[in-house]
C-alpha cells in the first residue's frame, strides 16, 4: 500500500511537472493551430537563465527564480515577434517546421553554454530541493515535488479563470480557426499570439525549474523531459486546458506505476515489456485514446458539414 | 512573335511530363551532368549527393501520403526503418546476435518496398478513423512504438547502441561491394551506388509524376482537400487511404533499404521523432504536394549542412576562438535557413522556383 | 416519352441530431426525369434531406430507396457510383487545383485501372486518362468554361466556381442530378445562365435534377414539381403554380410577394 | 593468426601504386617509404587555435579526427580535441616520429550520427595518414570496412570491448585504456571485497556499447561471485526513465547497484532514491560520474561524499594522478587551458598508443598507411605509467580498473582508491572468448 | 464619411484586380455596391478593413479615409475599433465555436454591451436563440448568415460593410433583413451593401456603384439606376421594355452585350 501510494505521488507530481508543460503547448496550439516544436527548448532556457544567475553569478536565488521566468517569457515574446509574426496566415504545417528552426538556434546556444558539466539551479533553502520531504505514513512527499503540484494548481485556476472570464479565452480560439474573420471581428490577432508566447515561455519557466531544479540538474539531454508532455497534451485533447491538465496526470501516474509496478506486470502478462517501457507506455495509451476519441479527452471537436 | 511557353495545342503534349522543349532539354541536360558527377566530385560531395537521392526518395513517399493525399503521417522514419531492417535481415551477414540470409539485391530490394507497403497498409485503417493532425498524433505514437520494437527485436536490429550491418551489395551475383568494372572503367562501391541511387530517384520520381496526372493522384488530392465531398464523387475513402499509405511505405522501404548500406550498418536510434521529422521539414521545406519539392528539399537537408562547414572553414571561423564551435555555427546557420526560407516562401523551396519561373516568364511585364 | 418511374422514394424519414430534428416523417418520390424542386425556409432541412440522397447522413429512422436500393446498405461512394451526383451548399471544390483537374475528378467513376499502373502510366492508363479527358472537355464546352481550365479554383469568382462545381457534377455523368442553391450569390444575368443549364441538363441530356433555390423566380418558372419543407416536416408537394398561390407556403416561405 | 597478417601485407602491397599516385610529396629522399596524409612539407606552426609545436625542418605526418561537438558528446569534443592536440604538441617537441611532425589536420563534427560520421570520414580521409579518433562505437564499427579498404588506423574515443578483437575490429582500432565489460567485472569484485556484506545487486545502463557491455561485465562478476540480481535496467539511453530506475531501487532493494548511464540522470536517480532512504552502494561507470556532484552548492554533495557512492576511471588515473605521463600532460595542458576534466585526460592519454604504433611504422621504415596499420597489428606500446604497457592485435584484453570515492576537495572531483586494479572474476575470465557484447 | 479614392489592388503581386476605383459612402446613408461575380467588390470591401494582408494582396495606389482620417493599410482591429464592421462574404462564422461564442467575438471591440446586443441579435433571429448553446458549423447555411450578420451588429458600428446579407436566405428573410437594413439607418448607421440581389439592394439604398472587371462602370442615385435600360435587363431581370419580368423557362442562348462594356 506504502508503494502504491508513493508511486500514485510520484505520478501525480510527475503529472503536475507535465502539465505546466502541456498548458504551454496548449495554449500555443489555441491560438495558433501549432504544435510548437520550440516549447522544449522554452523550457531548459528558463532552467539556463536561473543557473547561470543563481550560480555562476552568485544573485539571490529568489531573485534569479523571477528573473528566469520572466526572462523565459520574453524569449517567447521575442521568438514570437520575430519568428512568428510574419507567418500569420501561412499554412501552419510550415509555422510548426518554422519551429523546429528555433528549437535549433534556441538549444545550440543553451548547449554551448551548459557544456560538459550537469548545472545545477541553486537552492532556495537548504533541505527545499535536497532530502527535505514530509513522511506522511511512510510516504515521502519531497518538497519540490510538492510545490510542483501546488505551482500547476495555481497556474491551472488563475489562467481557467482568466480565459473564462476574460473576452480572450475566447477569442484565442477564433484566431485558431480563422484569422481573418478573427481580424474582421477587431481582435488584433498579433496581441493574442504574443500574449500567448509569453504566457506560454512564463509555465515554461516554471517548468524547467521543476524539471531541472534540487538535484535534477539542468544537462544538455533535460529538454527530453519536457517533450515528454506530447502525450499529455494529445491525450486531453489539443485545445483543452482541463484536458491538458487530465492528459497530464494520466500520463504522469502511467509513468508512475509502471516505474514501480512493470516487474509486477510483466509477471502477469507473461512476457518482457522491454527496458524503457515506461516511456512508451504513455504513447500506447494515447494511441488507444485517440482511436476511441480522435480528438482527445476534452478536445473540441472538428466541424465537418456540407 | 514568341509563342507562349504555356500554350498546349495537343493532349499528348500537355499529359506529357516535360510538356515542353526547354523542360525537356534541361532534364536531358541535368541526366548528363548526373552522369558525370563521379568523375568530378569528390568522394565527400559523391556521397552527400547519393544520400540526397535516396532521402528525395524517401520524401517522395511522405509527399504522397501526407502532401497528396493529406494523411499527416509523423512516422514517416519508421517505415524507413523497416526497408533498412527487411534488406539488412534478407540481403545482410548473420551474426552470433543477428539473422541474416546474403540474398541478392533482386530479392531484398522490392521485398524491402513490399514489406514497408504491406504495414503501411495495416496501419491505413487508423486514417479511416482519425483525421488531420489527429492523424498525425496517432503516427506519433507509432513512431515510439516502433523505436521500441526496433530496441527491443535484438536478433533483428541487433538492438540499441548496437546496431547491425545493413545489406550486401550483390546484384544479380556480381558482388557489387568491391566495386565494378567495365573495361577500362573502375566504379568503385559508392559510384555504384551512386548510380543506382539516380536510376531508382529517376524511376520512382517518374511514378510520383505519374500519380499526380493520373486518376489516382487526383482522387489524392480530393481527399486530401474535402474528404466529404471526394466520397460523394464516388471516390472510397478506405481504398484510397490505403493505396496512400502502401504507395508511401514502398517509397519509404525502398529508400531505407539502400541508405543504410552507404553508412554501414544501421542502429535503432536512428529512427527517432526527430528523423521523421525530418521528412516532413523536407517535403514542407522543398514544397508540399509538388513533384520536384521533394527533391529540392532532400538537396537542401542534405547539402546545406556541408556547404555551410565548407564556407565556416574557408572563412576560418571554426578557428577563431568564437564562443560557438564550427558545428554549432553550422546548425545555427541551419536554423536559420529554415527559418527564413519558411518565413520568405511558406510554399517552400518549390515556390521561389515558381515565383522566379513566373517573374521571368511575365517579364518585363509585371502585371 | 418514357415511362414515369421513381428513381429515388423517401418513406418516413426522420433525422436527429441531439435535440435538433431536421427531418420528420418525410415521404415522397421523385420520379424519373422530372425538375424536383425543395424549397423551405431556412433550416427547414432541405439539405438535409440531399445530404440523406447522397448517404452523407444516414436517416434516423424511415427508409430511402435510391433506384430501389436501400440507401442504409449503401456507403456514399456507392451512392454516387449508382450515378447519383450533386453539387453543394457552400462550394465544396478542391481549392488547390485546377478547374479541370476538379471536373476530371468528377470524371472519377468512368476511368478504371489502379495504382501500380498508375505508377507505369500505362497504355491501359493513357487510354483511361484520355476518356475522362474527352468526358471533361464535353462538360467545359457544355457550360462555356474553357477559358477557366488552367486556373486554380482559389482565384477564380464565386459565380465561375459554382459553374465548375456543376461541371464536376456533370462529368460524373449522372443520373441524377442534386443542385443545393446553384444560384445564390448570382446576379440576375447569372442566375439566367444557370438556369439555362439547369434547362439544358434537364431536357437535352435527360438528367433527373433535384433542385434547392431560394430563388423563387427561377424555382417557380423552371421546376416541374415541388416540395416545400418547413421545420423538418413537408408542408407541401405539387406543381409549382399551386405551391405559390399555397396560404401555408406563402404564410411560412415566400412572405408577400 | 599469422595467415591474417601476411593477408594485410599483401593487400598492403596491391594497394602502394595507388597510394603514391595520390599522394603529391611522395619522396625518396629518406628511407621511409610514405603515403597519403605525410608530406615532406613541415606542419603548420598552428592549427585550431593549438600550436603544433612541429620541427619546421621534418615533414609531416596528419591525422584526422571524428569529434562530436553538437550531438550527445558535444561537450566532451572540444576538451577532447585540444587534449590531442596537446598531446603531439607535446611529442613534436619531444623529438616527433624520426624525421616527422604529427599534426591533427582537422576535426570534423559527426554529430554523434553514423550517417554523419561517414561523412566525416570521407571527407577526412584523402588527407590523412589514420585517425586519432574515432568518436563512438557504432559510428566507428559501420565505417569499418571503410577502413579496411583504406588501411586506416584509428584510435577509439569509447571502451567497446570489442575493440581488443581483430574479429570486430579487424585490427584497425588501437583500443588504449580500459573498457566497460572489465570494469564491470571489477566494480563487483571491487565492492564485495571492499564494502561488505553485498548478496542482491541491481544493473543499470544505456542500451548498447557502453551500457551493454559494462551490464554484462556486472552480470558475469555476479554469477561468479553467487550474488543475487534484483533486475537489470538497460533501455535506450533515450528512454532511460529516472522515476523507473528510482522505482525499481524501492520496490526491489539491493545492496549495491551498478548504473552506466550519464551524469545528468546519475545525480537524478541517486538523490531520487536517497530522497525516499535508499543509499545503496554505488558502483559508477567512468561516464556516469561528473566533478560537478562535489562542487559546493550542489544538492547532492553530501550524498555523493557520504561513502556509499564510488566511481570508475576510464582505465586511467584522474587528471592529478602522480605518473609521469601525467606530470608532462599537466605540464603541457596549462599552457593552453586553464581547467581540467576527465575528457582531457582521456583526449590526452589516447594518444599514447597511437604515437607508439607511428614510432614502430617509422622504424619499420614505412609510414604509408598500409605501413602503419601492419605496425598496429604487433606492437607493444608504452605510455609514460598513464596505462600498463600494452601489446596491440592480441585478442586479448587488458582489465585494470581505477576507483575512486568523490571528493570535492580534489580538481577532478575524486580520490583514487585503487589502481591497475584487478579482481578475481576479470583474473579468471577467458579474455580471448571476445567482445563481451 | 467613407471615402475611397483611386484604389488599386494587387493580389499575390500580379493579378490587377482594383483598378483606380473611387466611391464615396456619406454619412447616414445606405450606398449599395453592385457587379457581377469577380469585380472586385469584395476586394473592395477587405481594402477598407484592411483584410488583404491575410489574403495575400496589397494595395498599390489610392486611399481610404474615413472622416477625413487615413485608414489605408491600417490595422484591422484598429478599424474595427473605429466602428466599421464588415459581414464577411461566405459567412465565416466560427464553426467550431458556439452561436454565443461567435456573438460574443462579434461585439470584441464593445464588451460593455455584450449582453444587450446579443439580446437584440436573437430578437432579430429568434432561431439563434434557440441554438444559443449549439456549435455554430451544424447551423443550416441560412442560419449561418443570419449569425454572420448578427455578428457583425455586435460591435455596434459606425459603419456597417455588408457582403451579400441575403445570400442564401429565404425570401421572406430577404424581406426582414432589408427591413433591418433600413432600420438600422435609420438608428444613424451608415451602410454600404454588397448585392447580388439588385432589386432589394437599389430599392433601400440612396446611391448605388456598378463595377466590371476593377472599375466603378456606372455611378448614380438608386432611383436613376433602375430605370437604366442595362441595369433592368441585367440586374433586376426585366424585359427588354421594362416593365415585366421575362421568365426564366425562356431565357435566350444567346448573349447581348453591356453597352459600358463596348
Ligand atoms: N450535422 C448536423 N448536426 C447538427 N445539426 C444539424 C446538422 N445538419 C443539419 N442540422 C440542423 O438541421 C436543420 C436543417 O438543416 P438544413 O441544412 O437541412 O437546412 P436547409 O433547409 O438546407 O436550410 P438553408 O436554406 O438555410 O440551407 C438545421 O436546424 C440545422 O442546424
Ligand atoms: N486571394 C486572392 N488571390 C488571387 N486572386 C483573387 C483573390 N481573391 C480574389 N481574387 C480575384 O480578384 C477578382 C475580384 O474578386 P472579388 O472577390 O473581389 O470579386 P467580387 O466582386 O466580390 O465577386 P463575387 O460577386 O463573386 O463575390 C476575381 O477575379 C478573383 O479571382
Ligand atoms: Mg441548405
Ligand atoms: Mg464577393
Amino acid at each position: 500500500m506504502t508503494i502504491f501510494l508513493q508511486a500514485t505521488f510520484e505520478g501525480l507530481s510527475l503529472g503536475s511537472v507535465y502539465s505546466l508543460v502541456a498548458i504551454g503547448l496548449v495554449l500555443v496550439y489555441k491560438a495558433t493551430d501549432v504544435l510548437s516544436f520550440a516549447h522544449p527548448a522554452l523550457v531548459v532556457v528558463g532552467a539556463g537563465v536561473i543557473s547561470a544567475l543563481a550560480v555562476d553569478r552568485g544573485v539571490p536565488f529568489w531573485l534569479a527564480f523571477i528573473i528566469g521566468i520572466i526572462a523565459t517569457g520574453l524569449i517567447g515574446l521575442i521568438v514570437e515577434r520575430t519568428f512568428l509574426r510574419p507567418m500569420v496566415g501561412e499554412p501552419v504545417f510550415s509555422v510548426a517546421i518554422l519551429t523546429i528552426g528555433i528549437d535549433l538556434l534556441l538549444r545550440t546556444i543553451l548547449n554551448n553554454w551548459i557544456g560538459l558539466n550537469p548545472r545545477y539551479l541553486g537552492d532556495p533553502f537548504p533541505s527545499f530541493g535536497n532530502f527535505g520531504s514530509l513522511v506522511v505514513n511512510g510516504v515521502t512527499l519531497k518538497y519540490l515535488e510538492l510545490a510542483a503540484l501546488f505551482t500547476a494548481i495555481i497556474m491551472i485556476s488563475f489562467l481557467t479563470i482568466f480565459f473564462k472570464k476574460s473576452k480572450y479565452g475566447v477569442a484565442m480560439m477564433a484566431t485558431a480557426y480563422d484569422q481573418e474573420a478573427a481580424l474582421a471581428q477587431g481582435i488584433n490577432v498579433g496581441r493574442i499570439f504574443g500574449l500567448v508566447w509569453l504566457i506560454a515561455g512564463v509555465l515554461a519557466g516554471f517548468a524547467g525549474f521543476f524539471i531541472t531544479g534540487g538535484f535534477n540538474t539542468l544537462t544538455q539531454t533535460s529538454f527530453i523531459s519536457a517533450l515528454r508532455a506530447l502525450p499529455a497534451v494529445v491525450i486531453g485533447g489539443l485545445d483543452s486546458i482541463p484536458g491538458a491538465v487530465v492528459g497530464s496526470l494520466i500520463i504522469g501516474l502511467t509513468q508512475g506505476y509502471v516505474a514501480y509496478y512493470q516487474i509486477n506486470i510483466e509477471n502477469i502478462v507473461g512476457f518482457s515489456l522491454g527496458s524503457g517501457f515506461s516511456l512508451i507506455a504513455p504513447y500506447l495509451i494515447m494511441f488507444f485514446i485517440l482511436l476511441i476519441r480522435p480528438d482527445g479527452l476534452f478536445g473540441r471537436e472538428e466541424v465537418e458539414r456540407v | 512573335m514568341r509563342k507562349r511557353p504555356d500554350l498546349y495545342t495537343n493532349y499528348k503534349s500537355e499529359s506529357a511530363i516535360f510538356s515542353t522543349l526547354t523542360q525537356k532539354v534541361w532534364f536531358v541536360l541535368l541526366l548528363f551532368i548526373s552522369l558525370l558527377l563521379p568523375f568530378y566530385l569528390s568522394n565527400y560531395w559523391m556521397l552527400l549527393v547519393t544520400t540526397s537521392l535516396l532521402i528525395a526518395i524517401a520524401s517522395w513517399g511522405l509527399n504522397i501520403v501526407s502532401g497528396m493525399a493529406g494523411q499527416i503521417n509523423l512516422a514517416h522514419g519508421v517505415f524507413v526503418g523497416i526497408g533498412a531492417y527487411t534488406s539488412a535481415v534478407i540481403g545482410g551477414v548473420a551474426t552470433s546476435s543477428v539473422i541474416g540470409f546474403e540474398l541478392d539485391m533482386i530479392f531484398w530490394l522490392p521485398i524491402s518496398g513490399a514489406v514497408a507497403a504491406l504495414i503501411g497498409v495495416i496501419i491505413s485503417p487508423v486514417s479511416a478513423r482519425l483525421k488531420g493532425l489527429n492523424l498525425g498524433l496517432v503516427t506519433l505514437a507509432i513512431v515510439f512504438i516502433g523505436s521500441h520494437f526496433f530496441s527491443n527485436l535484438k536478433f533483428i536490429t541487433g538492438g540499441a547502441g548496437l546496431g547491425r550491418k545493413a545489406a550486401k551489395l550483390k546484384f544479380l551475383g556480381f558482388d557489387l561491394d568491391s566495386g565494378i568494372s567495365i573495361g577500362n572503367l573502375i566504379l568503385e562501391k559508392n559510384d555504384v551506388i551512386y548510380y543506382f541511387s539516380l536510376i531508382l530517384c529517376i524511376l520512382l520520381g517518374i511514378g510520383a509524376k505519374n500519380l499526380t496526372r493520373t486518376k489516382i493522384g487526383r482522387a489524392f488530392s480530393a481527399i486530401r482537400d474535402r474528404d466529404i465531398a471526394a466520397e460523394a464523387l464516388g471516390i472510397n475513402l478506405f481504398k484510397f487511404k490505403m493505396y496512400a499509405f502502401a504507395l508511401s511505405s514502398f517509397y519509404a522501404g525502398i529508400a531505407g533499404s539502400i541508405i543504410f548500406i552507404i553508412s554501414g550498418g544501421v542502429e535503432p536510434g536512428t529512427f527517432s521523432l526527430l528523423y521523421s521529422i525530418t521528412f516532413i521539414a523536407i517535403v514542407i521545406i522543398g514544397g508540399v504536394g509538388t513533384v520536384l519539392g521533394p527533391l529540392y528539399g532532400a538537396f537542401f537537408f542534405t547539402m546545406l549542412p556541408g556547404i555551410i562547414q565548407v564556407i565556416l572553414h574557408a572563412l576560418g571561423v571554426a578557428d577563431t576562438g568564437f564562443f560557438l564551435n564550427a558545428g554549432e555555427i553550422e546548425r545555427i546557420v541551419f536554423g536559420f535557413f529554415i527559418i527564413f526560407f519558411l518565413v520568405f516562401e511558406p510554399r517552400g523551396i518549390w515556390g521561389i522556383w515558381f515565383r522566379l519561373r513566373n517573374y521571368f516568364k511575365a517579364w518585363p511585364f509585371s502585371y | 416519352m418514357a415511362i414515369l418511374t421513381e428513381v429515388i422514394s423517401f418513406k418516413d424519414v426522420s433525422l436527429n441530431f441531439g435535440g435538433v430534428q431536421a427531418l420528420k416523417n418525410v415521404s415522397f418520390d421523385i420520379k424519373e426525369n422530372s425538375l424536383f424542386a425543395i424549397i423551405g425556409p431556412n433550416g427547414a432541412g432541405k439539405t438535409s434531406l440531399l445530404n440523406c440522397i447522397n448517404g452523407i447522413y444516414k436517416p434516423t429512422t424511415g427508409s430511402i430507396s435510391i433506384f430501389e436500393k436501400d440507401s442504409k446498405e449503401l456507403h456514399p461512394d456507392e451512392i454516387a457510383n449508382l450515378g447519383i451526383s450533386r453539387t453543394f451548399q457552400n462550394i465544396e471544390l478542391f481549392e488547390n487545383m485546377t478547374a479541370l483537374d476538379n471536373i476530371l475528378i468528377g470524371a472519377h467513376r468512368h476511368v478504371n485501372y489502379g495504382p501500380i499502373r498508375s505508377l507505369f502510366y500505362s497504355k491501359k492508363v493513357r487510354e483511361e486518362e484520355k476518356k475522362a479527358r474527352q468526358i471533361s472537355e464535353n462538360v467545359i464546352d457544355f457550360l462555356e468554361i474553357e477559358e477557366y481550365r488552367y486556373s486554380f479554383i482559389l482565384s477564380l469568382p464565386y459565380g465561375i466556381q459554382k459553374r465548375i462545381e456543376l461541371g464536376r457534377a456533370l462529368a460524373m455523368e449522372p443520373k441524377v442530378l442534386l443542385l443545393d442553391e446553384p444560384a445564390a450569390g448570382m446576379n440576375n444575368e447569372e442566375t439566367e445562365d444557370i438556369a439555362r443549364f439547369i434547362l439544358d441538363i434537364h431536357e437535352e441530356l435527360g438528367i433527373t435534377v433535384i433542385l434547392i433555390d431560394h430563388d423563387m423566380n427561377m424555382v417557380m418558372d423552371i421546376a416541374t414539381e415541388v416540395v416545400v419543407m418547413d421545420f423538418g416536416e413537408k408542408l407541401f408537394q405539387g406543381n409549382p403554380a399551386d405551391a405559390a398561390r399555397d396560404q401555408k407556403v406563402i404564410d411560412a416561405y415566400l412572405g408577400v410577394s | 593468426g599469422g595467415a591474417a597478417e601476411e593477408e594485410v601485407v599483401e593487400e598492403a602491397v596491391v594497394e602502394e601504386p595507388a597510394e603514391s599516385l595520390d599522394s603529391p610529396a611522395v619522396t625518396t629522399a629518406t628511407s621511409v617509404k610514405t603515403g597519403t596524409g605525410v608530406t615532406e612539407d613541415p606542419c603548420p606552426a598552428e592549427i585550431g587555435g593549438v600550436p603544433t609545436g612541429a620541427d619546421p625542418n621534418k615533414g609531416c605526418i596528419y591525422l584526422g579526427m571524428l569529434n562530436d561537438f553538437t550531438g550527445p558528446f558535444a561537450p566532451a569534443g572540444p576538451g577532447l580535441e585540444v587534449a590531442q592536440r596537446a598531446f603531439w604538441l607535446w611529442a613534436n617537441s619531444a623529438g616527433g616520429i624520426g624525421e616527422y611532425s604529427v599534426a591533427i589536420k582537422e576535426s570534423f563534427d559527426t554529430g554523434y550520427n553514423p550517417q554523419k560520421h561517414l561523412e566525416g570520414y570521407t571527407a577526412l580521409k584523402d588527407d590523412v595518414a589514420a585517425l586519432s579518433m574515432s568518436l563512438g562505437t557504432v559510428q566507428t564499427l559501420f565505417i569499418l570496412d571503410e577502413m579496411d579498404k583504406d588501411n586506416m588506423v584509428a584510435v577509439p574515443m569509447s571502451w567497446w570491448s570489442g575493440w581488443s578483437y581483430k574479429d570486430s575490429d579487424k585490427g584497425l582500432v588501437i583500443e588504449f585504456g580500459s573498457q566497460y565489460c572489465a570494469d564491470g567485472m571489477n566494480a563487483v569484485d571491487w565492492s564485495l571485497a571492499n564494502l561488505g556484506d553485498i548478496k542482491t545487486v541491481g544493473i543499470m545502463g544505456f542500451a548498447g556499447d557502453y551500457g551493454s557491455d559494462w551490464a554484462a561485465g556486472v552480470a558475469k562478476a555476479a554469477e561468479a561471485n553467487g550474488l543475487e540480481v534484483a533486475w537489470t535496467y538497460t533501455p535506450p539511453a533515450t528512454e532511460f526513465d529516472v522515476a523507473q530506475a528510482v522505482g525499481l531501487m524501492v520496490t526491489q532493494p539491493v545492496d549495491a547497484y551498478y548504473p552506466a548511464i550519464n551524469a545528468g540522470f546519475m545525480a537524478q536517480v541517486a538523490g531520487g532514491a536517497a530522497q525516499q532512504g535508499i543509499t545503496p552502494f554505488a558502483i559508477l561507470a567512468g561516464p556516469s560520474y561528473n566533478d560537478a556532484f562535489v562542487q559546493e552548492g550542489f544538492a547532492l554533495k553530501g550524498l555523493f561524499e557520504s561513502g556509499a557512492i564510488y566511481a570508475m576511471g576510464l582505465g586511467v588515473a584522474p587528471y592529478e594522478a602522480d605518473t609521469p605521463g601525467h606530470a608532462v600532460m599537466r605540464a603541457t595542458m596549462s599552457q593552453i587551458v586553464d581547467s581540467a576534466n576527465s575528457f582531457l585526460v582521456a583526449g590526452w592519454s589516447s594518444q599514447y598508443h597511437l604515437k607508439g604504433v607511428l614510432e614502430a611504422a617509422y622504424k619499420g621504415g614505412d609510414i604509408s598507411r598500409a605501413g602503419i596499420r601492419r605496425a598496429a597489428a604487433n606492437v607493444t606500446v608504452e605510455s609514460d605509467g598513464m596505462f600498463p604497457s600494452r601489446t596491440l592485435g592480441q585478442d586479448r584484453a587488458d582489465a585494470q580498473a581505477y576507483i575512486g570515492i568523490p571528493d570535492g576537495s580534489i580538481g577532478s572531483g575524486q580520490r583514487v582508491l585503487a589502481e591497475g586494479y584487478v579482481g578475481s572474476t576479470a583474473k579468471s575470465y577467458d579474455w580471448t572468448s571476445g567482445a563481451c557484447s | 464619411m467613407l471615402s475611397v479614392k483611386n484604389l488599386e489592388v494587387v493580389y499575390q503581386d500580379v493579378i490587377l484586380v482594383l483598378r483606380g476605383i473611387s466611391f464615396e459612402i456619406p454619412k447616414g446613408e445606405i450606398v449599395s455596391l453592385l457587379g457581377s461575380n469577380g469585380s472586385g467588390k469584395t476586394t473592395a470591401l477587405r481594402a477598407i478593413t484592411g483584410l488583404l494582408d491575410t489574403q495575400n494582396g496589397d494595395i498599390t495606389k489610392g486611399q481610404i479615409t474615413v472622416e477625413d482620417e487615413d485608414i489605408t493599410n491600417a490595422d484591422p482591429s484598429k478599424i474595427v475599433n473605429l466602428g466599421i464592421a464588415q459581414v464577411l462574404e461566405g459567412r465565416r462564422i466560427f464553426s467550431e465555436l458556439t452561436v454565443n461564442e461567435n456573438l460574443r467575438l462579434g461585439g470584441f471591440t464593445n464588451d460593455g454591451n455584450v449582453q444587450e446586443n446579443i439580446q437584440r441579435v436573437f430578437e432579430l433571429f429568434p432561431i439563434l436563440k434557440k441554438r444559443a448553446k449549439d456549435i455554430s458549423g451544424y447551423l443550416s447555411g441560412g442560419e449561418q448568415q443570419m449569425l454572420a450578420i448578427g455578428r457583425a451588429l455586435m460591435s455596434d458600428p459606425q459603419y456597417l460593410l455588408l457582403d451579400e446579407p441575403s445570400l442564401g436566405l429565404a425570401p421572406k428573410l430577404v424581406e426582414q433583413i432589408s427591413e433591418l437594413i433600413v432600420e438600422i439607418n435609420s438608428q444613424g448607421v451608415t451602410v454600404l451593401l454588397v448585392e447580388q440581389n439588385a432589386n432589394m439592394a437599389l430599392k433601400i439604398s440612396s446611391h448605388g456603384y456598378i463595377m466590371e472587371t476593377g472599375n466603378v462602370v456606372m455611378d448614380n442615385s438608386s432611383e436613376k439606376l433602375m430605370k437604366d435600360q442595362d441595369v433592368q435587363e441585367f440586374y433586376l431581370g426585366l424585359n427588354t421594355e421594362g416593365t415585366e419580368r421575362k421568365s426564366f423557362k425562356d431565357v435566350k442562348h444567346y448573349k447581348r452585350k453591356k453597352r459600358w462594356l463596348s
